[in-house]
This record gives structure tokens, C-alpha cells and sequence, in this order.
């Protein structure tokens, strides 16, 4: 017999339904009369989405990933990038996966490759200012582009010095974009998108929150289908919606009702980096032993918004809502999101340093009560691979098995299953000292 | 005065322990980037010294950076592990890229040292705010080696800091002057060896040995043909068995840009009472490193048409470019600089560098590159 | 290991042709060209330009023994010995120890021009697959190099890797090629090109008792797109040809040829009066290095060391 | 109680016997290509020898990684689980085990009970395996046993470059063209891999007492050479290789099982998954 009840998400298809619409919009946008642009997962696209008029964005990291899940056309795009352009194959794999759909013209949700009116990036890691910079040259070096740093330092240095740098780059960017595009940046619709950028990250943490109940309401596999909108189109309110009105509250009841991802919940594991996408089946295999993957920095705070309390806590960053603001004006609405992304995107923390890292995860590890750790050596993104040994002693230190293995979220030809396979069972079954759960397992979250 | 570069460069180690002894309330700072502005440690009699490779296989890194992180990064974690830098006060890093982020990471948690600064060097280095941020870094910088020290950083300091410096990049500049020549005064090897060295002794000493070396080069004879001239670009470089084994099969690197040299010294500060402003425009003006070289209105590169006035103004016939494994910045731009220079004109061929270069094979891609460029004595 | 290279599956045939139309002894510069590869060993002698005679033999582990054993097989019984020939250049693995060559010139530029004389001013791509390295070369219509690439610093998926395979499997190397295509289907290629584990892979394959000839077609298959991403990365252009011990092997370039879209120009002397003549695509470095000999010689560019 | 473990390895096959705790019998065999049935024929062999047969045997545990393609057997154990369990078994002092086989070099580290804690296997490159070192041999025109002996008689450190184990018969060659003493570059190959294998075994962390198992222990001057390389004592069974097998054979006797069905779970996942 099953250990606890386990059911669907039901607001699985709906997310499901905004992430497709959203690169259908992308590509029809101009036949509406629409504009389009492309930026990062972390370019605050409450601001070009603020535009008048219609607007449609093009996510790289998750447009990687939507590729990396096609073995076909991620092997035929990687090859493009380092046959083609030339670029070396161990650069990021989403990159390459995107610099690949764009030397052969092709877009991986049908038709040629859709051109961009303009680029609004950011630079976080050594290859955000290049991607967009390499992709608009293969493209033919026509799209008007411009890219802000935020690299300014983590979570806890922040101060009126950092905000206000991040800022006055914004305020360029405005004006580049409106002189771009011949159209303003409206400043309702600005503020507008920031509320909802508040609430899409806050309560996607509030959500991830939730994950410390045991039997754990979500597995990260599912998890990953969810974040995925935050990191599409923060600043949308179906999005906010979603998160706030729809996934928050069915997860809350989950927990109320004990209803768990995995149905014989008896080992809680953490995960560090992106898993490898060709390959999710590895999340099936574990919980053949009752293992269920419950946490991860990255799942987490990649649009989630966090902070250590008083307490040393890791708990949701307070939406607008919680801290009684409301938005004055446009200035306002800037360092707002401003702030925000630099004191909540916990995320960032690991890029200044091992120790960041391994605060972190270990209050994670403690909170989200993790009996061990699997960490996926990526070699496909130096961002979320930061300080990945550093983390594995602190684990274990601290008395948490952990486990690395190698592979690459985007580039299957850097994995090699079998091996990993092994990896993993002789951890489960030898480290971890697990058996195999008794079939008549139910279906799974 | 190249034999005292030299040997300093391999005694890198005894050099900056000779001169603690020397100079008693100093402190040896090791540091991670070009972009850490060594003005402010010399203002406070700090000496700096680069950390740099040891060439061996970084065994000693594979538990703590996996190898997908770059050779040079991971090699130099290997020589902290190693201890050999045990005779370090401190260690600091200028934000740059991700490789070596992570190997000053792992040093501060396995690498006992006593004190530690990360100086968030902005990104965004073409627009004024970043100028304005940088100088803010830098205040918040000197007071923390200020109080570390236990002693105030003042104008004066400051100003010698930066005369030391400008001094040095005058100098060393003065001494490329003399590559533009047909027959080069002195080999890339030598020219290259001068950089590494400066990046490891004190700049005062330096600077007299590169005066004297200055004072010498007029009247030098270099017996040998220099061949075809080359340019080498690339991040760091200091892999001296490579560059002898090209010139010694009928090449001479005329010029370079890497971070190991040229682009080092490249940019003199200008003078302007607000030392710490006139600093930071320094670093955010100077020739970038690809991981910040994005401008906020174009996706150009800065850095681009910087090599190509070199390689013009040191008639450079073919360029090496250096593709250190896993460096993603410089592998980002290596495509695009290879097209841009054959573009111009200028024939490139790219060759990927790890700690160990196995000389013999790269020996064989060169002398066709070079047999590439001299065609004409084969074919007429 | 060891008794698996007793008998020598991997070795191409030796072997040795003289051009009987030629007296070597009325030509005016007689010049040679001896291409000491990793795994074999090459030599050519022209008589004013004229191909007259040339060896294809096994690299022993001493090159310089292998250059002298590859030109003295050459020459034969034709009386000609090393005093006679006014210029020797050496190439290929094993330049620097050839000891009858005046200089060295590199196989990347002997290969581009010998495949220049043997193909014709046409030839623009040059692939030449050696034991441990392969290169692709784009060439002018004098065999001139314009740009080229090699290999990175592992030889997964070079010459030396099919010859360990064909140790593996025992199967003569020269047979690999028609073997690989009797088979139903095409079947999905060898994942490792790294020598070593595409050798696991390998007996993983047999012990499942998939068909051997499957398990050549999966390995060629591989090299095969191996090389092909070397090419895209430098960029194919027709002419396209293939030198080396590897352009025998059609169970590679038939799959690189289908992979690439581009066919590989037909085995034949581009100059018809040599068409009766033996074509070993194995020569090129060889015969390339001698052209150039001839060009320094006739050009006044290099003294002359004949002796008798 | 008898039981028997079998360690089915990428080169070769081991078969090791226990009568009631004691070795009744032990062989090897190249596993060659039908790995399977060299195994059984090994298997039954070592019966005869034992004077037994299959039926006396009340169980028979697998391992290495060839060890699941074992039909008879009850059970089949990671091959890093079997290492340890044998370790354990001889030198239960032992914290860390190094295992250099023909295709893999691992390091594991194991409790005072024998349980695996933490592991790391060398990834990808078959530098740093037995493989290397063979085709080295054959590079240098000897056998395997005679490059052991002799490279104990260098004292030269020659630093080699190639990562790879075709380019490192190119670097050994180019070596033997330089003239270098066939001995010197023995120790260079040596110290090479032993240099690979630490940087393996460091991700344990290296914990004493610290036992090398596999075939690679048998080889002196790689032992030699790695001793130097991690500065510690290092501990080689008599019969290095037969320690998969003989662990296989421990948790037979401990009745460690089920691993079997797990096996065969492992392989339809992996399908209904894709």
C-alpha cells in the first residue's frame, strides 16, 4: 500500500497553456501589429512590456531549455553553433542551443527564425552580454541592442549605491527602447507590471515554501514545469495570477490534506544546478525508492524571491502587498523592481562567492528537512555550477550524503546514462542504504 | 635585465618572501584579475602580486572546481592548495569572470589566508554610472585596506600608488615601441617575460630594471631572422615553452593582447583631484576584458578595433588567437574577432590552450600557419 | 592486447610501383618527397616533375629507419640511390628524422599540393585523415593552403581508432568498408569516438550479438561524423577530396559524403597520361613534398645536393 | 555455506569460492567477448576445483560492470559496494580503496563496517585506467610486467602531456626518437596515471589506512609511483584483483540480495521513461 495520497496538479494544464501561448504570441506578434523583443530570463521585462501598444518577449534561457528537450533538435542546433558560426562546444549549452536555431533560421516552435525589434539583456555571467551580441551577428547585426549590469553584489551589500547604479542604467534603457521603437514606455502599465512581478516571485517562493511539509506537495520534476512561466514573462498578470490565485492556494491544500508528489515519500533529497532536460526519467527511477527531489536553490530562487530573517531563516521575500506600498510613480516603480531583484534573487548570492552558496543550501538542506543531496555537475551553465565541490563538502560536513554526477542540462552528448545510472543506484542502495519500494505504486503529482 | 625578469618570474615565489623580509610592515597581497586596481595597495605599501599558474596538471584542484572550469582558473587554485603562496596576507579579486570567481571562492574557504576583499568591479564599464559605482567601490575598498593595515590611505599615498603604476605602464610601453621595428629588439618571449614579471615584483623595482632595459635596447643586436610577424591574443598567457617553440620555427610575436600583456598596462590614468574617480575611469576605460566588453547602444566590441590599430601599427602578418579551454568569454568573441580580423585582411588561426600544451602538437598547426603565410617561397 | 595485434588486421597493404616509362638516369632534377606518417610511411621520387616511382610501407618505431626503408623500397632495383637525387623533403609525423630530406615542409601544405597534381587545379577541400590527426584544408587552384584545421588534442575518431577497431573485431581494414554496408538498416553510430571506450562499446555491441557488419556500419558511421563536423567548422567546397589511408575506407566516406551533401571527386589522375598509373591516396603527402622540391630546385631557391 | 561471487569486469573474469567463510577456490579468466558464458565456464570450473557443483551452492552474487549479464547469479552488487565489502573483509582498517581496473579508476570511501560513504570515478577519458598503460607498453615494445619492474629503477621525473591515451603512445614514441631510457619513460607513464588516479581519489579525500585494489595494484611501479605522488602508505592485497570478486562472495554470504529484480526494474524504467 501506498504511504500517502497522491493526485495531479490541476493547475498543471493551465501552465502548461500560458507557456505555449506565450511563444505562439512571440511569433505572431508583428501580424498584430505588434512589437518583439529578446532578453534573458532575469532582464526585467516589466519595462519593455510596459510598452504601448502590443509587446512580445523571447526568453533565451527557456527557449534553450524548450530545445534541450528535443534530442533531435538540440544535437542538429549545438552542431549548427560550432559547424557553422564556429563557437567552442563547451561554451553554455543553451547559448549554443539558441545560436544554432538562429544560424539555420529556424525557430524550434515552427516557421523561420522570428527577428527581434530590439534587445533589452542584462549582464549577470560572463556570457549574458554575449549571447544576444553573438546571436544578433549571426542574425546579420542589424537588431538595436542594449544591455544593463546587475552585477553589483549579493543580497545582504545592497544599498542606495547599488540600487541607484542598476536604476540610472534602466533609465537608459527606457529612453533607448522608446527612441528604438518609436513608441513609450507607459507609466501605468510600468507600474502595473512591477506589482505583478512582486507577486509572480513571491509567490512562487511562498509556494517553494510550502515544500518543506512532509509528505512534500511538489517534486522538483513537476516544479520545473511551473517556475518555467516566471521565467518567461514575470511582469504579466496571468502569470501573477497563476501563482497567486491558482498554484499557491491548490499547493496550500495539498499540504492541508496531506497530498504528496510522491506517493511513498521516505527519503528527501536536494538538488544543486538544472537537471539534464533530455533526461528526467532519472527523477523516475529514484522514486522507485522512495526518493523524491524537494528542493534546489536554483528551482527555487531562479524567479523566486527570498531573504534570511532575523532568525537566519530562509523565508519568502515580502510582496508589495505585505510591506503596505504602493506605487507612486514611474521612479518609484524602478527601484522598487530594482530592489527586489537585488535583495531577493538569492539566486545571484552564489556568484560572489562559495560561501554564499553553501549558506544557502545548507539552511535549505536544514528547513526543507533533505536526508541527501544529488548534485548534477553541469557542464552546460557556469552560473547555477558555481562553487558545486565547495557545496558537496559543506554537505557533507554537515552530515548530509551527497552525490555528484556529471552531464549538461542542454548538450545530451555530455551525459552518459548508463553511467550515471550506476552512480546513482550504488549512492541509493549503498550509501543511502535503500530498497526498492514494493510495486502497486499509485500515479504520481 | 630579461635574465632578472625571467628569473624572478620563476622565483616568483622566493621574490615576494625576500621582500616581506624586507620590508617589515608590509603586506603581500595576491590577487585574481588585472582589473584590481594595485594603485590603492601600493598607496598603502601593500605589494601586489598576481596569482598565475604553475603549469602542472591541477591535480590538486579536482575536488574542489570539476573540470569544466577553466585550466587556468583550476591551476591556479592547485598552487594555492599546494601552498605555495603560504607567505600571503591577503588575497582580493576585481569581479571578473566566472572561472576565476569560482577558484577565489574556494581559496578563501581551503586556502588558510588571513584577510580576503572581493571589489565588485561593475560590468557595465562604457557608461558613466559604472565610472560613478566603480569610484564608490574603490572609497569602500581603501577604507577596508585602511583599517587592515591600520593606517590612513592620504592624497599623497594615493598619489605615489598611481605614479608607481603610470610609471610602469609608460615604460613597459615605451619597451613594445621598440617591437614595431623590422627586425624586433626583442623577441615576444622577452617583451612577454617583462609583463609577467611586473605582475610579481614590486613596480618600483621594475621600473628600473625596464629603464635600464630601455637605456640597452637602442644598441641591442638580435641574432636571428625574425621571419613572419605574429600577434597572439587571448585571456592570460604566460605559457613562455610556447612561445619560444614559435619563435623558433622563423615567426616573432610582435604584439599581444592578453591580460598577461598589453592589455595590463595598456592605459596610464589621468590626473584629476579626485584620485579615486580618476582610478576608477582608469579601469572602466581601459582596453576591457570580453566579459565586459558590451557597450548599452550597440552589440560592438570595444576591444575589436583596439587589436586591429595594433596589429596595423606593428605589421603584424598573422594572428594567433589563444582559445583557453572552457574560458567562455573569450570563446564568445573568438569567432566573431577571427572573422572581423581575416575580414581586414589579416589571417587568424585559433589554437585551444589547457595548463599543459603538448608543444609537439601544436608545433605541427603553427609551422603550417606559417608555411600558410609565406606561401609564396614555396609557390611563387 | 597483445596477441590480438599478432596478426595485423589493421594494416593496409604495403607496396611499391615504378614507372616504367622513365630512365631516371637522362632526367636533369630528380627530386623526392618522404611522408613518415604516425602509422605509415611514404616516399616519392620525380624525374622533371614526372612521378617515377613510389613506396606506401608501415611506420616502424623509429622514423628514421622507416624514411630510409620506404625510399629504398621506392627506388628497388632501379639502381637510383639517395647520392643521385638533387633534393629530399621530408613531411608528415616524422619530418624532423628524416635523415636523407634537406628540409621540412609540413603535411598539411605537402598534402594540399600533392592532392592539387593528383586531382587537379580544381581540388578547394582537402580532407587528409592520418593515424592520429585529421586536417581539413581549403586550398587555391595551385594547391596553395588558404586556411585549415586539425583535430583537437584527442585522437577519438582518427586512423588509429579504426585500426584498433579492426584488431578488435578481426576483420581486415581493407574489408570494413564493403562489410559495412551489408546490413538491413542503417544502425545508430558508435556514441564514443574516444579510442578507448568506443573499443568497450565495441564488445558491448558483440557480446549483445549485434552483427558485426552492423558494428562496422556504426562505426564508420561515427568517424564519419566526426570528420564532418571538422569540415563544417572550416567550411567544404568542391572539389572535395579525400587523402590518406582513411579515403580507402567507403564505409567512411560514403557516410560522409551523405552527411556532408557533397560528393568526393573521383580516384583518378587528373593528368590522363597517367592513367594507367596506380592511385594511393596514401601518396599525396609524399608526392606534395616532392612538387615542392622540384619548385625550389627549379627556381634557383635551394642548391642542389646531388652527389653522383 | 557456501557461496560464490563473480566479478565480471571489462577484460577479465574472476571467480572467487567460500566454504563456510574460507576460500574454497578462486581463478581468473579473460572475459573476451561473451562475457557470460567465460564467466559460467570460469564459475564452474572453480566448482570442480573445489570439488562442487552449482547445487551445493546456496548463493552467488555478481558484480563489476559486465556483473548484471550474470544469468545464474542471485544477485548482482555495484562493483564499488563489492570492492569495499572485500576490503573490508581483508583490512578492515581500510578508510579508502582505490580501484584501477582496465577501463576505470575509482576511489571510494568506506566506514569501519564496510559501507560505502562517499565515491568518485574518474569521468570520460580512459586516461589514468590499465588500458593506458598497455598501450603504452605496446609503444614501448614491452610487456606490461617488464615496464612495471624496470620504471623502479628510474629516477627521472618526465613530466607527459597527452591527455589521451593515442596521443600518449605518439608522446611515448617521440621519447624513445630523444633517445630516453625505456625505464624513465616507464616511470612517466606511471606517474602520469598515479597523478590521474590521486586527483580521483582526492574528491574522498584521502583517509587512511588506504588500500589499491584492481588490476593496476599488481603493477610496482605504479604503486610506487602513486605512493609518491598522495605522500602516504598505501596497502595492496596479495591478490588485488580477486577483491571484487571476493566481496561479491562476502555479501553472498550476508545475504544481500534483491538486487536482481532491481536490475531488471532499472532497464524498463529507463524504456517506459523515453
Amino acid at each position: 500500500m501506498a504511504k500517502y495520497k497522491t493526485e495531479g496538479l490541476h493547475c498543471w494544464q493551465k501552465a502548461k497553456e500560458l507557456t505555449k501561448k506565450y511563444y505562439q504570441d512571440y511569433k505572431e506578434s508583428p501580424a498584430r501589429g505588434g512589437l518583439r523583443w529578446e532578453g534573458g530570463a532575469w532582464s526585467f521585462d516589466a519595462i519593455p512590456q510596459a510598452l504601448e501598444g502590443e509587446v512580445h518577449g523571447l526568453s533565451e534561457e527557456p527557449y534553450g531549455a524548450s530545445i534541450a528537450h528535443n534530442p533531435e533538435l538540440q544535437v542538429r542546433y549545438q552542431e549548427a553553433a560550432e559547424g557553422k558560426w564556429g563557437c567552442a562546444r563547451d561554451l553554455c549549452s543553451y547559448m549554443r542551443a539558441y545560436w544554432g536555431s538562429v544560424a539555420l533560421n529556424e525557430y524550434a516552435y515552427g516557421g523561420p527564425w522570428p527577428h527581434a525589434d530590439f534587445i533589452f539583456q542584462n549582464q549577470i555571467c560572463c556570457c549574458h552580454s554575449k549571447w544576444l551580441q553573438v546571436a544578433d551577428e549571426i542574425d546579420g547585426g542589424t537588431t538595436p541592442y542594449f544591455c544593463f549590469d546587475v552585477g553589483v553584489g549579493p543580497y545582504d551589500k545592497i544599498g542606495d549605491r547599488q540600487i541607484e547604479y542598476v536604476v540610472a542604467q534602466l533609465y537608459d534603457g527606457i529612453a533607448f527602447i522608446e527612441r528604438v521603437t518609436g513608441r513609450r514606455i507607459v507609466e501605468e502599465k510600468l507600474i502595473q507590471n512591477v506589482y505583478n512581478t512582486y507577486r509572480s516571485n513571491c509567490y512562487w517562493a511562498k509556494t517553494c515554501e510550502l515544500n518543506q511539509a512532509i509528505p512534500a506537495p511538489l517534486d522538483e520534476k513537476t516544479m520545473f514545469s511551473l517556475y518555467v512561466l516566471g521565467t518567461l514573462e514575470k511582469s504579466n498578470r496571468a502569470v501573477a495570477d497563476f501563482y497567486e490565485k491558482e498554484l499557491y492556494p491548490e499547493v496550500k491544500d495539498r499540504v492541508v490534506n496531506k497530498i504528496a508528489a510522491v506517493a511513498d515519500e521516505r527519503c528527501r533529497v536536494l538538488g544543486d544546478s538544472q537537471p539534464p532536460w533530455g533526461f528526467l526519467r532519472i527523477y523516475r527511477y529514484l522514486e522507485q525508492y522512495g526518493i523524491v527531489s524537494v528542493a534546489n536553490l536554483y528551482t527555487f530562487s531562479l524567479i523566486g524571491w527570498m531573504k534570511v530573517d532575523s532568525n537566519g531563516l530562509l523565508v519568502p521575500y515580502p510582496t508589495l502587498e505585505e510591506q503596505g506600498i504602493t506605487i507612486k510613480d514611474r521612479d518609484h516603480a524602478l527601484r522598487l523592481l530594482v530592489e527586489g531583484e537585488l535583495k531577493g534573487k538569492l539566486m545571484w548570492a552564489p556568484f560572489y562567492g562559495a560561501n554564499y552558496k553553501n549558506d544557502l543550501v545548507t539552511k535549505i538542506a536544514k528547513q526543507w528537512r533533505c536526508d541527501a543531496a544529488i548534485i548534477h555537475l553541469n557542464r552546460g551553465c557556469e552560473g547555477t555550477a558555481q562553487h558545486q565541490m565547495q557545496l558537496k563538502i559543506a554537505l557533507q560536513k554537515m552530515g548530509i550524503p551527497a552525490m555528484t554526477f556529471e552531464g549538461n542540462m542542454a548538450d545530451e552528448r555530455e551525459f552518459d546514462e548508463g553511467r550515471v545510472l550506476r552512480l546513482i543506484e550504488l549512492f541509493v542502495t549503498e550509501t543511502l542504504g535503500l530498497k526498492k519500494v514494493p510495486k502497486d505504486r499509485k500515479g504520481r503529482g | 635585465m630579461i635574465e632578472e625578469f625571467k628569473q624572478w618570474y620563476d622565483d616568483r615565489h622566493s621574490y615576494a618572501k625576500e621582500w616581506k623580509k624586507n620590508n617589515r610592515n608590509g603586506k603581500v597581497v595576491g590577487y585574481f584579475c588585472t582589473y584590481v586596481p594595485e594603485e590603492i595597495l601600493y598607496a598603502a605599501n601593500c605589494l601586489p602580486v598576481r596569482i598565475i599558474g604553475g603549469h602542472e596538471p591541477p591535480a590538486r584542484a579536482t575536488p574542489h572546481m570539476f573540470d569544466m572550469w577553466c585550466p587556468f582558473s583550476r591551476d591556479c587554485l592547485s598552487q594555492g592548495l599546494a601552498g605555495y603562496y603560504d607567505y600571503l596576507d591577503g588575497i582580493m579579486i576585481a569581479q571578473c569572470c566566472l572561472h576565476v570567481r569560482q577558484a577565489f571562492g574556494a581559496w578563501q574557504l581551503q586556502v588558510p589566508t588571513p584577510w580576503s576583499y572581493y571589489l565588485c568591479m561593475p560590468n557595465a564599464v562604457t557608461t558613466s554610472h559604472a565610472k560613478k559605482f566603480l569610484s564608490g567601490e574603490l572609497a569602500e575598498f581603501k577604507k577596508a585596506v585602511e583599517e587592515w593595515v591600520g593606517k590612513k590611505i592620504t592624497d599623497a599615498d594615493l598619489d605615489r600608488g598611481i605614479d608607481i603604476m603610470n610609471t610602469s605602464r609608460r615604460l613597459m610601453k615605451k619597451v613594445y615601441e621598440f617591437r614595431k621595428e623590422d627586425n624586433p629588439l626583442l623577441t615576444g618571449t622577452e617583451a612577454m617575460t617583462m609583463v609577467w614579471a611586473s605582475q610579481l615584483m614590486d613596480k618600483r623595482e621594475h621600473n628600473v630594471l625596464v629603464a635600464e632595459l630601455l637605456r640597452g635596447l637602442p644598441n641591442r643586436e638580435l641574432d636571428r631572422e625574425p621571419g613572419i610577424r605574429l600577434m597572439i591574443v587571448g585571456s592570460e598567457n604566460d605559457d613562455r615553452p610556447f612561445m619560444e617553440m614559435v619563435e623558433s620555427i622563423g615567426a616573432t610575436f610582435v604584439i599581444d593582447d592578453h591580460c598577461t600583456g598589453s592589455r595590463y598596462f595598456w592605459d596610464e590614468i589621468a590626473t584629476n583631484p579626485d584620485r579615486l574617480q580618476a582610478i576608477a575611469d582608469r579601469y572602466c576605460d581601459r582596453v576591457p576584458c570580453p566579459t565586459k566588453d558590451f557597450q548599452q547602444e550597440t552589440w560592438e566590441r570595444k576591444r575589436f578595433p583596439h587589436i586591429l590599430t595594433l596589429a596595423k601599427e606593428y605589421r603584424v602578418q598573422g594572428v594567433i588567437l589563444v582559445q583557453q579551454k572552457f574560458c567562455d568569454p573569450h570563446e564568445c568573441d573568438i569567432p566573431s574577432l577571427k572573422r572581423y580580423l581575416e575580414g581586414n585582411g589579416i589571417p587568424c588561426y585559433v589554437l585551444e590552450f589547457e595548463v599543459t600544451v603538448p608543444v609537439g602538437q601544436f608545433r605541427i598547426r603553427i609551422e603550417a600557419f606559417i608555411e600558410q603565410l609565406r606561401a609564396d617561397e614555396l609557390f611563387d | 592486447m597483445t596477441e590480438e595485434t599478432r596478426k595485423e588486421y589493421w594494416r593496409w597493404p604495403e607496396g611499391s610501383w615504378v614507372n616504367p616509362g622513365i630512365d631516371w638516369q637522362k632526367g636533369t632534377i630528380i627530386t623526392a618527397g618522404v611522408d613518415v606518417g604516425s602509422v605509415s610511411s611514404q616516399a616519392v621520387v620525380l624525374v622533371d616533375s614526372e612521378l617515377y616511382v613510389f613506396s606506401n610501407t608501415r611506420t616502424g618505431s623509429d622514423s628514421p629507419d622507416s624514411a630510409r626503408k620506404a625510399l629504398s623500397i621506392a627506388v628497388g632495383e632501379t639502381g637510383l640511390t639517395v647520392d643521385n637525387i638533387d633534393y629530399c623533403i621530408g613531411t608528415g609525423y616524422g619530418r624532423v628524422n628524416v635523415p636523407m630530406a634537406q628540409r621540412t615542409i609540413t603535411e598539411i601544405a605537402c598534402h594540399a599540393r600533392g592532392a592539387n597534381f593528383m586531382y587537379g587545379p580544381q581540388v578547394r577541400t582537402v580532407m587528409d585523415m592520418g593515424g592520429q590527426d585529421c586536417k581539413a584544408i581549403n586550398c587555391d587552384d595551385k594547391g596553395k593552403v588558404l586556411n585549415f584545421m586539425m583535430n583537437d588534442k584527442c585522437a577519438a575518431g582518427t586512423g588509429r581508432g579504426m585500426e584498433v577497431f579492426a584488431d578488435l573485431i578481426r576483420v581486415p581494414v581493407w574489408e570494413i568498408g564493403p562489410r559495412s554496408f551489408q546490413i538491413k538498416k542503417e544502425p545508430p553510430m558508435i556514441s564514443s569516438t574516444c579510442v578507448v571506450f568506443a573499443k568497450s562499446e565495441v564488445v558491448g555491441l558483440l557480446e549483445k550479438g549485434v552483427p558485426e557488419n552492423d558494428i562496422m556500419a556504426a562505426y564508420c558511421a561515427a568517424m564519419a561524423h566526426r570528420i564532418m563536423e571538422l569540415l563544417n567548422r572550416l567550411g567544404v567546397h568542391e572539389k572535395f577530396v579525400i587523402t590518406g589511408g582513411i579515403a580507402k575506407n567507403e564505409g567512411v566516406v560514403k557516410r560522409l559524403e551523405k552527411e556532408l551533401g557533397i560528393k568526393t571527386a573521383e580516384k583518378a589522375w587528373y593528368n590522363p597520361a597517367y592513367k594507367a598509373y596506380p592511385f594511393d591516396t596514401q601518396i599525396a603527402g609524399a608526392l606534395g613534398a616532392a612538387l615542392f622540391a622540384v619548385a625550389m630546385v627549379s627556381k634557383g631557391k635551394v642548391q642542389s645536393v646531388r652527389k653522383k | 555455506m557456501i557461496v560464490a561471487g563473480i566479478d565480471v569486469g571489462g577484460k577479465n573474469v574472476h571467480v572467487v569460492i567460500l566454504k563456510d567463510g574460507a576460500i574454497a577456490a578462486q581463478g581468473a579468466a579473460a572475459a573476451g567477448i561473451q562475457k557470460a558464458q567465460a564467466a559460467e565456464r570460469l564459475y564452474d570450473e572453480m566448482l570442480r576445483k573445489a570439488g562442487l557443483t552449482q547445487a551445493d551452492v546456496g548463493r552467488v552474487v555478481a558484480t563489476g560492470s559486465a556483473g548484471k549479464r550474470v544469468a545464474f547469479a542471485d544477485a548482482c552488487i555495484a562493483d564499488a559496494a563489492a570492492d569495499a565489502r572485500g576490503v573490508n573483509r581483508l583490512f578492515p582498517s581500510t578508510r579508502t580503496v582505490i580501484d584501477v581496473g582496465a577501463e576505470e579508476g575509482r576511489a571510494i570511501k568506506i566506514s569501519p563496517d564496510g559501507k560505502v560513504l562517499d565515491f568518485a570515478i574518474n569521468e570520460k577519458c580512459a586516461a589514468g585506467t590499465g588500458t593506458f598503460v598497455e598501450a603504452m607498453a605496446i609503444a614501448l615494445e614491452i610487456s606490461v610486467e617488464e615496464m612495471s619492474t624496470i620504471s623502479l629503477k628510474s629516477n627521472k621525473s618526465i613530466p607527459m602531456n597527452a591527455q589521451c591515451a593515442v596521443f600518449g603512445e605518439s608522446e611515448v614514441v617521440s621519447l624513445i626518437h630523444q633517445n630516453t631510457e625505456k625505464q624513465d619513460i616507464a616511470k612517466a607513464v606511471h606517474d602520469a596515471i598515479a597523478g590521474r588516479v590521486a586527483s580521483v581519489a582526492r574528491i574522498v579525500g584521502m583517509e587512511k589506512d588506504i588500500a589499491v585494489i584492481g588490476g593496476m595494484a599488481k603493477n610496482e611501479g605504479f604503486i610506487d609511483s602513486l605512493k609518491k605522488e598522495i605522500g602516504m602508505d598505501i596497502i595492496v592485497p596479495v591478490d588485488p584483483d580477486f577483491v571484487g570478486a571476493l566481496g561479491a562472495a562476502e555479501s553472498a554470504a550476508k545475504g544481500v540480495l534483491e538486487e536482481k529484480v532491481a536490475a531488471k526494474v532499472v532497464g524498463q524504467e529507463i524504456v517506459e521513461g523515453g
